[in-house]
């Protein structure tokens, strides 16, 4: 960030950082407490200035001119280029707020779970057992969690990527998310092959125009996905067409066909959706910046 | 850098097509009435399937897909809401499932507003809001267990789902439920349509809440969206036609994507060459160079 | 009894455990499946710190002291606004003060709104430009030459010329995008047979997509779950059990 | 009637006999080993062929963007990819941009592969000499933005362990070290499960070529940008590995190479004069050669109970037939 403004940083480890982060701490806690005594009329203004200031960044980084060929520490040579040169130096900063926020944002979604299997161990409520297995499994996870993690940030501590100099958190936390949650992961992911199988045996029945349109386009993918059919196929093309090149029937190889279906049917239809979602998110984005849409959520 | 990456027409098709949503919401404003939007089949479901689930005396469960939180899942949550206002009135219980804690923060306050708006927040559960879990298939398996444990009778997929998608679907088939559903991903749709009874195909997702609500706002967003998708084909057909015409004249010159250079005997024009891909696809301008003084070493920030 | 095949065998129970919902949901699912939650609940408890606001948000705050081949960062305090905004979010539980938890969300929507406007261009801008295909052919053959053996300029002259095939298929292409975008017009009423055909022929067109989609989207499913067979039969029975290598 | 009661069992088959059947046949298949005839396609031969050709000493950025949870497929892609990369003595640096537990999962396949090249007697490619560890990145598009920008900012402060087992910039391994900006990088090479080559497209297209290994989901998805030249090439799914495995020992040549180095050797309808000489007596074939047979049951399955379906509809269909749904 060479060129962003030095006013917002300070020396590590210096007190004169120390002391600006606590200002702001405490400057953030009386704004908070000012807003939070803001009149009812002037709240939906409020937010609606927030989320518009925070589009707004990416909005000029788009428009805003940008300096191409720029090489660490040099000066702009105008007031446009100042800003190009500020905003593209902001940009990686920025880009961190969303995650950040988000990511204070998270105890909302533990508390929730928490109320809930907290609520139906105590009460004994309908399969408060498991609840407790899942409360129990959380905390494990995450004690263990940090344990190996603080072991492996602490300084001189040995190279924990070798299985050698592994201590009991390191086991614990391999057995736990090796071997359980990444394991369960996988098995989750593999059963859909199974809803795969019952869905299309329920769903492809030549019943309507269009199902029997899906169902063509599906058997020409899967054959031509199956290279021992597809390679038998295209053998017995090349053999009717008596080895010749240039034999018209070389197109009607299922490999053709399929690339074919895929270039001239499937991308250009899925590219037209996209389109189409593409724009509906541009205006969805834009009524959200507006905050055009009363009663919804933007404000 | 944006001007030399995408040239001036990329600024300039983006800022037509916000000219015409935002043009088109203003003129909404003033008359509302006179604008029609097309019947789009799954949403005139979601009623049925509400009356269903209330006869049986079984949950409405929802999901509004695994992303965070942006437009998608907003729009989600727009919907729901309305989802939400139908079944507190036959005071079905619902149930809604979150793999995102700031969807949730979201989701938490719409539909506990839509209880106090229809005045029976006393049938607004904590268990009717929860989050599951932000781990797609840690969701997946806690969403699809609660589809069989609590025999959902109508179940609505709205949002932006991934592989996860077929596990909802088959779930909440296997214990007999009606499911609308409705996806942002093109690659996730086919599965959807496989296994679920309605389902809300590319942007009639984005479409969905000026169906339901009529708001002005929304219905003038959504004319706005066909003027750009209009003016999309517009541009494509005059491009094509552009090239029709110029794949058949020859060319003197070749470009290498930086300049021209003569060749040898004309040939016809390369799609590279044409003028419509030199205008979505301008000269890079990796050889401009632009002499800056330098700024004394020390003190560069983060 | 090694670590590893204990870690393998736990991995196989919690594969079968999961896998027994689709014979019915049962007591063993929902063991693994709590099991899962739980771990799952406890991990990003871990991540969010370890993972987002340690690098994100701490250490930018509080900079970087210099160490051997390393120059020292100074810190961006302002950082230390962001957190309190995030806890905002927790006012939502308060009757009073829950508008205040739409400044985070707001802050949060803002900014992905701004990328849209910024991401469009670069996303779709290429995709038309792809779909700008000519359709007049500059040739009365047929199909493309094969140009196996040719010298580099004669490929290049056949790659200059469209060929009828070339043609058709184009005509196709830009009928599909054409059809299938005039199927998501949702504000005008379809009157004339031929609007309702384009746009009834861009749905079908659109379900061979989706078919096609289907189709491919086959082989990865049924990949995952051979990956899973070959896990516990060869993995963990072939190789652990009878002890017999792969 | 008879045959009507025969339509009845074939459209009303129990989903977990179904899924019994596909345990089985996904199961059985895996303790044979067959060499499946098949034919590479064009973007997994056109990512070949880049991979072969790019200079070698330019580094390749590897992001590896998948876990355990999409091994099927994407570990089958990475070990291809490495194999490829470390016989060709090409530098890679390793970064993720989807997954906290992404990088894990890569290194774990490196060092099983440098145990593979031991076994085999060839040297053994070094952390920070040959490759380099940028770890995980929680804001992809921040980092693809910034990468865009001024690389070594991009990775700026990341460090590894150098040959002398102490931590230091990456920028000052022999990999990274002649790397001023993102034209000096061959290739960015993206292994993926999800859509993060939308991302990098979003923001890299026209500053360093892009190539994607993704799993048959996302195939749809990012083949749109190889058909619009935004990608080099593409292997999709476990063909694509297939694929990539059959051309490592096979080769690949231009079409306009008479001579092919092996009677099974690929031709490149996109290339004139190339000619990639097979890895002969090395292990291309592994994973993917063997789940490749078990897929063609699976498939089979599939297929003969889409058809028996159908057929059980066609004997129970009442004669006055009624419309679409």
């Amino acid at each position: 960030m060479t060129y962003l403004a030095s006013f917002f940083t300070a020396p590590a480890a210096s007190s004169g950082l120390t002391i600006r982060i606590l200002g702001t701490l405490v400057f953030t806690a009386i704004a908070i407490f000012a807003l939070s005594q803001a009149p009812t009329r002037s709240r939906r203004p409020i937010v609606a200035t927030v989320t518009f200031f925070a589009g707004l960044f990416y909005v000029l980084f788009y428009l805003w001119p940008q300096p191409y060929d720029r090489k660490p520490n040099e000066i702009p040579l105008n007031s446009v280029e100042a800003v190009g040169f500020w905003l593209k130096d902001a940009q990686p900063v920025v880009s961190t707020f969303g995650n950040i926020i988000a990511g204070s944002m998270l105890g909302l979604g533990i508390f929730s779970l928490l109320s809930v299997h907290l609520r139906k161990f105590v009460k004994k409520q309908r399969d408060w057992q498991f609840s407790g297995i899942l409360l129990l499994s959380m905390v494990a996870m995450a004690v263990i969690g940090y344990w190996n993690w603080i072991q492996k940030i602490a300084p001189g501590s040995p190279d924990l990527e070798n299985v050698a100099n592994w201590g009991f958190p390191q086991y614990a936390n391999d057995f736990l998310f090796d071997g359980m949650l990444q394991q369960m992961d996988a098995a989750m992911f593999s059963i859909i092959a199974f809803y795969i199988l019952s869905a299309a045996y329920r769903a492809f029945r030549i019943r309507s125009i269009e199902a029997t349109i899906l169902l063509s386009a599906a058997l020409i993918m899967m054959l031509s996905l199956m290279g021992a059919v597809e390679y038998q196929t295209s053998e017995l093309i090349r053999n009717i067409s008596g080895n010749d090149p240039n034999g018209f029937i070389n197109n009607f190889t299922l490999k053709e066909i399929a690339t074919w279906m895929r270039t001239n049917l499937q991308n250009p239809s899925l590219r037209a959706v996209d389109f189409g979602v593409g724009i509906g998110a541009l205006a969805m984005g834009l009524r959200l910046w507006l905050s055009l849409e009363r009663g919804g959520v933007s404000a | 850098m944006q001007y030399y990456d995408t040239g001036w027409f990329g600024v300039f098709v983006t800022a037509m097509l916000t000219v015409f949503i935002l043009f088109n919401i203003s003129r909404a404003h003033r008359n509302s009435e006179s604008l029609f939007i097309r019947r789009i089949p799954g949403l005139n479901a979601i009623d049925e399937a509400i009356g269903r689930a209330t006869e049986m005396g079984r949950p409405v469960l929802m999901v509004p897909g695994i992303g965070g939180l942006n437009a998608i899942s907003v729009q989600a949550l727009n919907i729901f809401a309305h989802v939400t206002k139908t079944a507190a009135r036959f005071s079905t219980p619902i149930r809604l499932c979150l793999a995102d804690a700031t969807v949730y923060t979201v989701a938490q306050e719409i539909i506990r507003d839509v209880y106090q708006k229809e005045g029976m927040i006393e049938r607004f559960h904590s268990d009717s809001v929860q989050f599951v879990s932000d781990r797609q298939f840690a969701f997946a398996a806690g969403v699809a267990g609660m589809i069989y444990r609590e025999k959902a009778a109508a179940t609505f997929f709205l949002g932006e789902f991934y592989a996860e998608s077929l596990i909802f679907a088959e779930s909440a088939n296997a214990v007999g439920a009606i499911q609308v559903a409705g996806t942002t991903q093109t690659t996730q749709t086919p599965f959807f349509i496989a296994a679920c009874d309605y389902v809300l195909i590319g942007d009639e997702y984005y479409a969905a809440s000026a169906y339901l609500t009529r708001s002005p706002v929304l219905v003038g967003s959504l004319i706005g969206q066909d003027w750009c998708k209009i003016a999309i084909a517009a541009l494509i057909l005059i491009g094509f036609a552009t090239n029709s015409y110029q794949s058949t004249q020859l060319t003197s010159q070749a470009y290498d994507g930086k300049e021209w250079t003569p060749l040898a005997q004309p040939r016809h024009y390369l799609a590279s060459e044409t003028w419509s891909s030199l205008l979505f696809n301008p000269k890079s301008a990796r050889d401009v160079k632009v002499e800056r003084p330098l700024e004394p070493e020390q003190g560069g920030s983060q | 009894m090694n670590y590893d095949f204990i870690k393998l065998t736990v991995g196989v129970l919690a594969t079968i455990g999961l896998y027994s919902a689709l014979y019915k949901e049962t007591k063993l699912y929902r063991f693994f499946e709590h099991i899962f939650l739980g771990l799952a609940a406890g991990f990003t408890l871990v991540a969010v710190w370890t993972e987002t606001l340690k690098p994100m948000w701490w250490d930018q705050m509080v900079g970087r002291t210099a160490d051997g081949s390393e120059e020292s960062v100074p810190g961006l305090w302002l950082f230390a606004i962001l957190v309190p905004i995030g806890l905002l979010g927790y006012t939502v539980f308060s009757r009073k003060h829950n508008w205040m938890s739409r400044i985070p969300i707001g802050i949060i929507l803002g900014l992905w709104a701004g990328q849209q406007v910024q991401v469009w261009w670069t996303r779709y801008g290429p995709q038309m430009s792809d779909s700008m295909v000519p359709i007049i052919p500059t040739t009365s053959q047929f199909r493309v030459p094969p140009t196996d053996g040719l010298p580099t300029e004669q490929i290049q002259a056949i790659a200059s010329q469209l060929y009828v095939s070339q043609a058709l298929s184009n005509i196709v292409l830009v009928f599909t995008v054409l059809s299938v975008l005039s199927y998501f017009f949702f504000s005008f009423e379809l009157k004339s047979r031929l609007v309702k055909g384009v746009n009834l022929s861009g749905r079908w067109l659109l379900m061979i997509g989706f078919g096609a989609i289907f189709g491919s989207t086959v082989m990865g499913r049924f990949a995952l779950v051979i990956d899973r067979m070959f896990f516990i039969w060869i993995e963990w029975f072939k190789e652990g059990i009878l002890r017999i290598p792969g | 009637m008879n045959l009507l009661r025969l339509g009845k069992i074939l459209q009303g088959v129990p989903r977990q006999a179904l899924y019994t059947m596909l345990i089985v046949v996904a199961s059985v298949p895996l303790f044979f080993r067959v060499e499946v005839p098949n034919s590479p396609d064009q973007p997994a031969i056109d990512l070949f062929v880049t991979l072969n050709t790019i200079p070698a000493e330019r580094p390749v950025l590897v992001e590896s963007d998948w876990t355990l949870s999409s091994r099927g497929e994407s570990m089958g892609q990475m070990e291809a990819l490495l194999r490829i990369m470390m016989r060709r003595n090409v530098k890679f640096v390793l970064y993720s941009g989807a997954d906290p537990q992404a990088p894990q999962v890569a290194r774990n396949v490196i060092r099983r592969i440098n145990a593979e090249r031991k076994r085999a007697g060839q040297p053994e490619y070094k952390k920070w000499v040959d490759w380099v560890d940028a770890g995980y990145y929680p804001d992809l598009a921040g980092l693809a933005n910034a990468m865009a920008t001024d690389i070594r900012r991009a990775f700026a402060g990341r460090q590894d362990t150098n040959e002398r087992g102490s931590m230091q910039d990456i920028f000052r391994s022999p990999v990274l070290q002649n790397v001023k900006s993102i034209s000096d990088v061959a290739l960015l090479v993206n292994v993926h499960a999800s859509g993060t080559i939308d991302i990098l497209n979003e923001r890299l297209y026209r500053r360093v070529p892009l190539a994607s290994m993704c799993t048959g989901v996302m195939g749809p998805q990012s083949m749109p940008y190889y058909a619009s030249g935004q990608l080099v090439g593409i292997s999709v799914g476990l063909k694509g590995v297939y694929d990539l495995e059959q051309m490592m020992e096979y080769g690949v040549v231009g079409k306009s190479i008479r001579e092919r180095p092996h009677p099974k050797t690929i031709v490149s309808s996109n290339h004139d004069e190339i000619v990639i000489q097979p890895f002969t007596g090395q292990k291309n074939y592994d994973r993917a050669a063997r789940y490749y047979f078990s897929l063609h049951f699976a498939m089979t399955l599939m297929i003969v109970a889409i058809i028996a379906g159908n057929i059980g509809m066609i004997l129970t269909r009442k004669p006055k037939r009624k419309g679409g749904q």
